[in-house]
């Protein structure tokens, strides 16, 4: 039996991976996949405690998670192509026309 | 219950008056938009005077709930107005000279573009200075203190066009949040403690509880900070920085806000508030510390001015600081008293001063008037009124407050002989500057501008003293320049009144019959009885203080008549008798310029470059535009966060994020 | 697990949610039968119309109190208020939209539709009691929030701006879910009122703690306070000025009444420390680069910093005189911040042309109206009295001292008094410089006139008349600290992690 | 003991989900790093299986990576990949940025370290038979409502998305 808080450090691993994902990509779609590990961490810590306490609300709550990183992919992507079209870029540092 | 005064009517009337100018004033014409104004304010006036003859039948204090406001769990304020003989003498004063200002301004401004806009203005500013008198709770006060600012502002930066006039009034501004954060501080600090700001029930839980002795407590705290709010508002050290910009403003606003009503504001919170004071004692220290500092640094600075109105800025000053002396020693109704009469004549001096400027068209430096009482009479005698009464000359309003003020400083049991000392000798610096300015501006020869050929002695009493007139406006630059000639008689009526009044106005109190009125205002509720411990040592000592302040105020006006009004012949004599004989009078010249060297111009100097240049430019403008200028450099590196790269936003959530948790887990831990 | 029907009172209490989402469904199958004009016309007015409904429907909401769908909402006067209060933000920036969407040329039935579906979002945010139901919200809100950022299909600017938008805010989001995950951990439930039960009962795990503060960031970078408020100068200039008008407000008094749900009803371990330095480094940071703004709509991005730093100075008060203040800060902020993007949305014209400091020079003579309104506004910002932002910074600041906050009181006024600074430049700028060029202020439609005289009239309310509002957020502050008292069964230990 | 929830495969399937999520890191190429993310998700899928969440697991396969990472791909296909590619994967502060991860990352598993004694083992597992059945009783259940909702956020993710992606509005 793999103790939960074996699970937890992983979730927090993944969580982190995806910060520093964020914070290093220059790539905006890698950006947002990081984004993607991270919810990945946190739903993995939700199935972890709702293991731990025996309450599928914990499950549930994933369920719901997902539902809305769907929909955030679907958002962003667009979002992204929109940012594309009118800068050809997908460098993020060169997305900075609003600044001081 | 005593009926209801509809004391509401008051305040709500030059509302009235500014809401209709400020919106339809555009459209009606002038003698329309003067008509509203001075119907208003006068209205309010009457009202007031109405209110005075009721008191009889009154039982002061006398309270009117116009609804209950805010009751918000245990803490409450209400709408409600609060009449008592020190709000009904400041009522008087308020109301009544700002109606004769009003009508001063109808002549003053007739051809000002924004007639109508400085009108509604100065209804606006009647409405939250009578709410402020009126009030019945500290927070209905601040409302009015706030909205005073608030007009000022507007007034002070009327010729908007003018750079230096929208700069002062922001200065105005800012100088004066500083002092509302003392004074709203203070009111937390009161809400927290006592649950209310109604002055009925605070002034119930305050009157029980004893002087705190030892110097620091609720109290003590509570009374530093309001003093913090009444320097920001009545202009003491250091927050007084303010008031001589604010000359900017047009001459009836100078006169109506920075010399009678809105700068005394402070004063009547002071004594508003006695009843806290007075358990702390060592706020009424700092109050008297601060006042007779001001009196006196204000006063020197004055002596080097040579602009007419900024000599009656600082004038102002200085005179504040007396009445904030006189209620720092706990003599407030005598502070009140010099609060009362210094409306009438500061009033006087600063309409009288306006007149002047518009007689010679706009000029202010008073090296360039001279002669002017041959004339423009009326506006002559009027200010020698003024002059006389400020300087303190029997029998004169000034006399009598400014001699109750340095005897209660020097007999109260919070007074000293220090405190009179200093009132002293700036009574004699006061006398000296206005004498100077009196005999600079009225006497010897004209040194304005020539009469030029196509002058025309119309009667244009428009915005002369606006340098950069408001380009809207009619052409009014250049007509003034001529002949001085008197202005119009809806001008000179105000003046004349205020001149009865800043004869005849310290009469009142002859046999403490002013002290008497204000007496249940001022009952302390404290066992130790400041009226007691004065009364034993009397007598003799008083007329004795008395003749020392009066020969001040001769000695004053001698000296400024042997430098200004003698002197000037003085480059002639000499001459004269180059070739001739060494005559006691050239004797007498001698010790004039030894007189001179050793203590007119040391002082001249110390004034001009200690005083002023040192510390009131360099030291308290240098350190609030050091203040600013640091605020924009720290400002601007601050915006450099801002640096428009998503990552770098990420990071400072990321790095948050970081910080937060490693202080939960630390303080969980612990 | 109890399987029945839900009852008609459970709906009664999203009565709002359900009518705002059915106006918005009704202005999407619409969408396509109109042209362009008529998208703007007939949508905004049924979007209105819509708005309307939703606040009646609040307030009809009021009369039936209670929990619905199974502890998943609560309606109560903390609830009603924010309900009322963000629909009628969200009518007020539809009115103002009218206007603004036809100068700028754009078409306007996906835009109304987001608002409405934005503010199915918010409300439902006041009412929830569920995690589970409040992240949802949350996200709806955000994600319409996040495309109506990206309005101005033509500019750079505001793709630019929609991008930073949802990118950190996905980021922010994250931490805030994964505090809820850890929350769930530590408490075995994701409802508010369980887990406060279960924090009282059990004692503080450590894990709450981080949990607490990982919410902390998700949210806090939701009302932009420091140091999460890196997004707010950036997205509020690309994004269409009424959308700031939403965001500023309506997104802001959500996410206030989450996290017044979150720290007061659970009585969250910790906090205090957290939101002193929050609220102290929002105001200063938020004034302090305010200073030298010269876009207008930055300069308000940054003065909404400052005052999510004064109403965080509620949040460490005590919860009393806290919750109420923040309440009442939040509606006259609300109102103000409303007034003063309408203004800017108007006199911006097509393609945001006029949004610096120097375009408004001499605006007091080409529109004394429009520089009036705006004019109050700006005072109320600052805190001038008689104006609802007065009583505000009041409340809050009395609430703090009464606490005995005293530096957090002292900073905040001193902060106010920098902040007084910025916003007199406007005036100063629209009343005492000369008109600089041949800007053509338009006339004020009748639309934009409502919108304008409604934030006044609320604003002045606000400052005349506080005592009603302040009185029903007071009641509903103690309702807001009573059901978990009132729930937890007489426990042997005394109530912990309040530090 | 449920044989399935072996150490074995946990270190396994942890250890890939980790190197999945450093390769989403290091890869410059777009592509490589969804296929790292894809390879992730797997493996977390695989310790919901272990966690008696089949259910969950089921979705995480078909929604995460057969539609959002569809998605992803999709749309680095529609952009110019080859320009994206050529840029340098890291920015200049990428050592602040690590730090910044790593303390984090550190906070993290240090408090799971530390609470370690806060969780004490619990043998009864969840019954995994009827994982599938609970969770949609608790979908039309309890969580009506949100389930509800939900469908609102899809909406409004449809509407949003085709607004944004349009060529011109």
């Amino acid at each position: 039996m793999v103790p939960l808080s074996y699970y937890l450090m992983l979730s927090g691993i993944l969580f982190a991976c995806g910060i520093l994902g964020f914070l290093l990509k220059r790539n905006i779609i890698t950006i947002f996949m990081s984004i993607e590990l991270m919810l990945n961490g946190v739903n993995l810590s939700f199935v972890a405690f709702a293991a731990h306490w025996h309450a599928l609300s914990g499950q549930v709550f994933v369920f719901f998670v997902m539902v809305v990183a769907a929909a955030e992919a679907a958002v962003g992507l667009a979002i992204i192509i929109a940012v594309y079209r009118t800068r050809e870029t997908l460098n993020v540092d060169q997305v900075n026309l609003l600044k001081l | 219950m005593t009926p209801s005064l509809h004391l509401w009517l008051i305040p709500i009337l030059p509302l009235v008056g500014a809401a209709i100018n400020g919106l339809m004033g555009r459209r009606c014409s002038r003698h329309a938009v003067s008509g509203v104004a001075v119907a208003f304010s006068g209205a309010a006036f009457a009202m007031a005077l109405w209110v005075a003859s009721q008191i009889s039948s009154l039982s002061l204090p006398h309270l009117e709930l116009l609804s209950p406001w805010i009751r918000a769990g245990n803490f409450q304020a209400d709408f409600a107005f609060f009449l008592d003989q020190l709000s009904l003498l400041m009522l008087l004063v308020v109301s009544g000279v700002g109606f004769l200002i009003h009508l001063y301004s109808i002549g003053y401004m007739w051809d000002d573009a924004g007639f109508s806009r400085f009108m509604s203005y100065l209804n606006l500013f009647m409405f939250f200075m009578l709410t402020l008198v009126l009030a019945g709770n500290y927070l209905l006060m601040f409302i009015g203190w706030e909205g005073v600012g608030l007009s000022s502002y507007l007034l002070i930066g009327f010729w908007f066009t003018k750079d230096s006039a929208a700069s002062a009034g922001k200065k105005a501004f800012i100088v004066n949040r500083i002092g509302d954060f003392g004074f709203l501080i203070a009111l937390f600090l009161l809400i927290k403690h006592f649950n209310t700001l109604n002055f009925a029930q605070l002034f119930e839980q305050i009157r029980p509880l004893q002087p705190e002795v030892a110097g620091a407590g609720l109290l003590t705290a509570i009374g530093l900070l309001l003093m913090v709010g009444a320097a920001g508002k009545s202009a003491q050290i250091p927050l007084y920085v303010w008031l001589p910009d604010a000359m900017e403003g047009p001459t009836p606003v100078s006169a109506l806000i920075h010399a009678a009503t809105m700068v005394t504001a402070g004063v009547y919170m002071v004594a508003r508030s006695h009843l806290i004071f007075d358990r702390a004692p060592s706020a009424l220290t700092v109050v008297a510390i601060i006042g007779t500092l001001t009196a006196l640094f204000a006063a020197t600075i004055g002596i080097a001015q040579t602009d007419i109105k900024k000599v009656l800025a600082y004038s102002t000053i200085s005179q504040l600081g007396y009445m904030f002396m006189a209620c720092g020693v706990a003599a407030y109704s005598a502070g009140v008293f010099h609060l009362m009469t210094h409306a009438f004549f500061k009033g006087l001096l600063f309409l009288a001063a306006g007149s002047v400027i518009h007689a010679v068209g706009g000029e202010q430096d008073m090296r360039r008037m001279g002669g002017l009482r041959k004339y423009i009479p009326w506006t002559f005698w009027t200010m020698t009124v003024a002059t006389f009464a400020i300087a303190g000359f029997p029998p004169l309003a000034g006399f009598f407050s400014k001699d109750e003020i340095l005897w209660k400083a020097y007999s109260s049991p919070h007074g000293s002989w220090v405190f009179w000392l200093i009132g002293v000798v700036t009574a004699f610096i006061t006398s000296f500057y206005m004498f100077r300015l009196w005999f600079l501006t009225f006497f010897g020869e004209y040194r304005g501008a020539q009469p030029s050929s196509k002058a025309k002695l119309a009667t244009e009493p428009a915005a002369h003293d606006s340098h950069a007139p408001d380009p809207h406006a009619h052409d009014n630059h250049g007509h003034g320049h001529g002949t001085p000639h008197e202005s119009p008689m809806i001008m000179v009526l105000p003046l004349a009144i205020l001149a009865v009044l800043s004869f005849v106005g310290g009469w009142v109190a002859i046999g403490g019959r002013f002290e008497r009125f204000l007496a249940p205002v001022f009952d302390s509720g404290l066992t130790a009885s400041v009226a007691e411990s004065a009364a034993e040592t009397g007598g003799s000592t008083e007329t004795l203080l008395m003749g020392i302040s009066i020969a001040a105020a001769v000695s004053g006006l001698f000296l400024a008549w042997f430098l200004y009004h003698r002197q000037p012949a003085l480059p002639a004599r000499i001459a004269a008798s180059l070739g001739g004989v060494y005559t006691a009078v050239y004797n007498k010249y001698y010790v004039d310029d030894l007189y001179n060297t050793v203590f007119v111009k040391p002082l001249l100097k110390g004034s001009t470059t200690v005083l002023w240049h040192g510390v009131d430019q360099a030291a308290i403008d240098g350190t609030v535009n050091v203040a600013a200028d640091s605020a924009r450099h720290v400002s601007d590196s601050v915006r450099h966060m801002q640096s428009g790269n998503l990552r770098s936003y990420a990071g400072w959530v990321a790095a948050g994020a970081a910080a937060v948790i490693a202080y939960i887990i630390w303080a969980g831990v612990r | 697990m109890t399987q029945t029907i839900p009852q008609v009172a459970d709906y009664i209490r999203i009565l709002p949610e359900l009518v705002l989402a059915f106006f918005g469904l009704v202005v999407m199958v619409l969408d396509p039968l109109l042209d362009d004009e008529g998208s703007r016309k007939t949508l905004g007015g049924i979007a209105l119309l819509g708005a309307l409904c939703g606040l009646g429907a609040s307030l009809w909401m009021a009369q039936s109190p209670g929990l619905a769908f199974w502890n998943m909402v609560r309606v109560d006067s903390f609830s009603v208020f924010f309900h009322v209060l963000i629909t009628a933000i969200v009518a007020v920036v539809i009115l103002t939209s009218y206007e603004y969407m036809a100068v700028q040329r754009i078409r306007a039935g996906e835009y109304y539709g987001l608002i409405l579906f934005g503010a199915v979002g918010m409300t439902l945010m006041s009412s929830a009691v569920e995690l589970v139901l409040i992240f949802i919200a949350l996200e709806i809100s955000s994600i319409s929030s996040y495309v109506l950022a990206g309005f101005r299909r033509r500019e750079a600017s505001s793709s630019e701006s929609s991008l930073k938008y949802f990118l950190l805010g996905s980021f922010a989001t994250a931490f805030f879910l994964y505090g809820v995950a850890l929350m769930f951990g530590a408490t075995g439930s994701t409802n508010i009122t369980a887990i406060s039960q279960a924090l009282q009962a059990k004692g503080v795990p450590r894990l709450a703690y981080v949990a607490v503060a990982l919410m902390f960031v998700g949210l806090g970078f939701k009302v932009a306070s420091a140091p999460f408020h890196v997004w707010t100068p950036d997205v509020y200039e690309g994004a269409p000025a009424p959308i700031v008008a939403l965001m500023s407000t309506g997104s802001k008094a959500a996410a206030f009444a989450v996290l017044l749900r979150v720290m007061f009803e659970i009585n969250t371990p910790g906090r205090f420390w957290l939101i002193w330095v929050s609220a102290a480094l929002s105001m200063t940071l938020g004034n302090l680069s305010a200073l030298v703004q010269d876009n207008v709509k930055r300069l308000l991005a940054y003065s909404s910093i400052a005052h999510a730093g004064y109403l965080l100075v509620a949040f460490a008060a005590q919860p009393g005189p806290g919750i109420s203040a923040a309440m009442f800060y939040t509606a006259s902020y609300a109102a103000m911040n409303v007034g003063a993007f309408a203004v800017v949305s108007h006199f911006a014209g097509a393609e945001e042309r006029y949004v610096t400091l120097a375009d408004y020079a001499g605006l007091g003579r080409r529109s004394p109206l429009l520089a009036a309104t705006l004019t109050i506004f700006l005072l109320s910002l600052i805190g001038i009295p008689i104006t609802g932002g007065f009583f505000a910074k009041f409340y809050v600041f009395s609430a703090a001292l009464k606490s005995g906050l005293v530096w957090l009181t002292l900073i905040g006024l001193l902060n106010s008094a920098i902040g007084a600074y910025y916003y007199l430049r406007i005036i100063v700028m629209m009343y005492m410089r000369e008109p600089k060029g041949e800007i053509t202020v338009r006339r004020i439609p009748a639309s934009l006139g409502v919108a304008l005289a409604l934030s006044v009239l609320a604003t002045l309310y606000l400052g005349v008349l506080p005592g009603r509002v302040l009185d029903f957020a007071l009641r509903s502050a103690t309702q807001l600290m009573q059901p978990h008292r009132a729930a937890i069964t007489p426990a042997p230990t005394p109530p912990v992690g309040t530090m | 003991m449920n044989p399935v929830a072996t150490p074995f495969f946990f270190y396994l399937l942890s250890t890939l989900a980790i190197l999945g999520g450093v390769m989403v890191i290091v890869r410059r190429n777009a592509v490589h790093s969804a296929i790292a993310l894809i390879v992730t998700l797997l493996s977390v899928a695989g310790l919901y299986l272990m966690l008696y969440a089949p259910f969950v697991a089921g979705v995480q396969i078909i929604v995460y990576a057969g539609g959002i990472m569809v998605l992803f791909l999709f749309v680095i296909m529609l952009v110019n990949i080859d320009r994206s590619m050529k840029e340098r994967a890291f920015n200049k502060q990428w050592w602040i940025a690590i730090a910044a991860a790593v303390a984090l990352g550190a906070l993290f598993v240090s408090v799971f370290v530390k609470s370690k004694g806060l969780f004490p083992e619990r043998g009864l597992p969840l019954a995994e038979e009827s994982n599938t059945q609970q969770i949609g009783l608790y979908l039309y259940g309890n969580y009506m409502f949100a389930f509800e909702i939900a469908s609102l956020l899809l909406l409004v993710a449809i509407i949003g998305a085709v607004v944004m992606a349009k060529k011109r509005i």
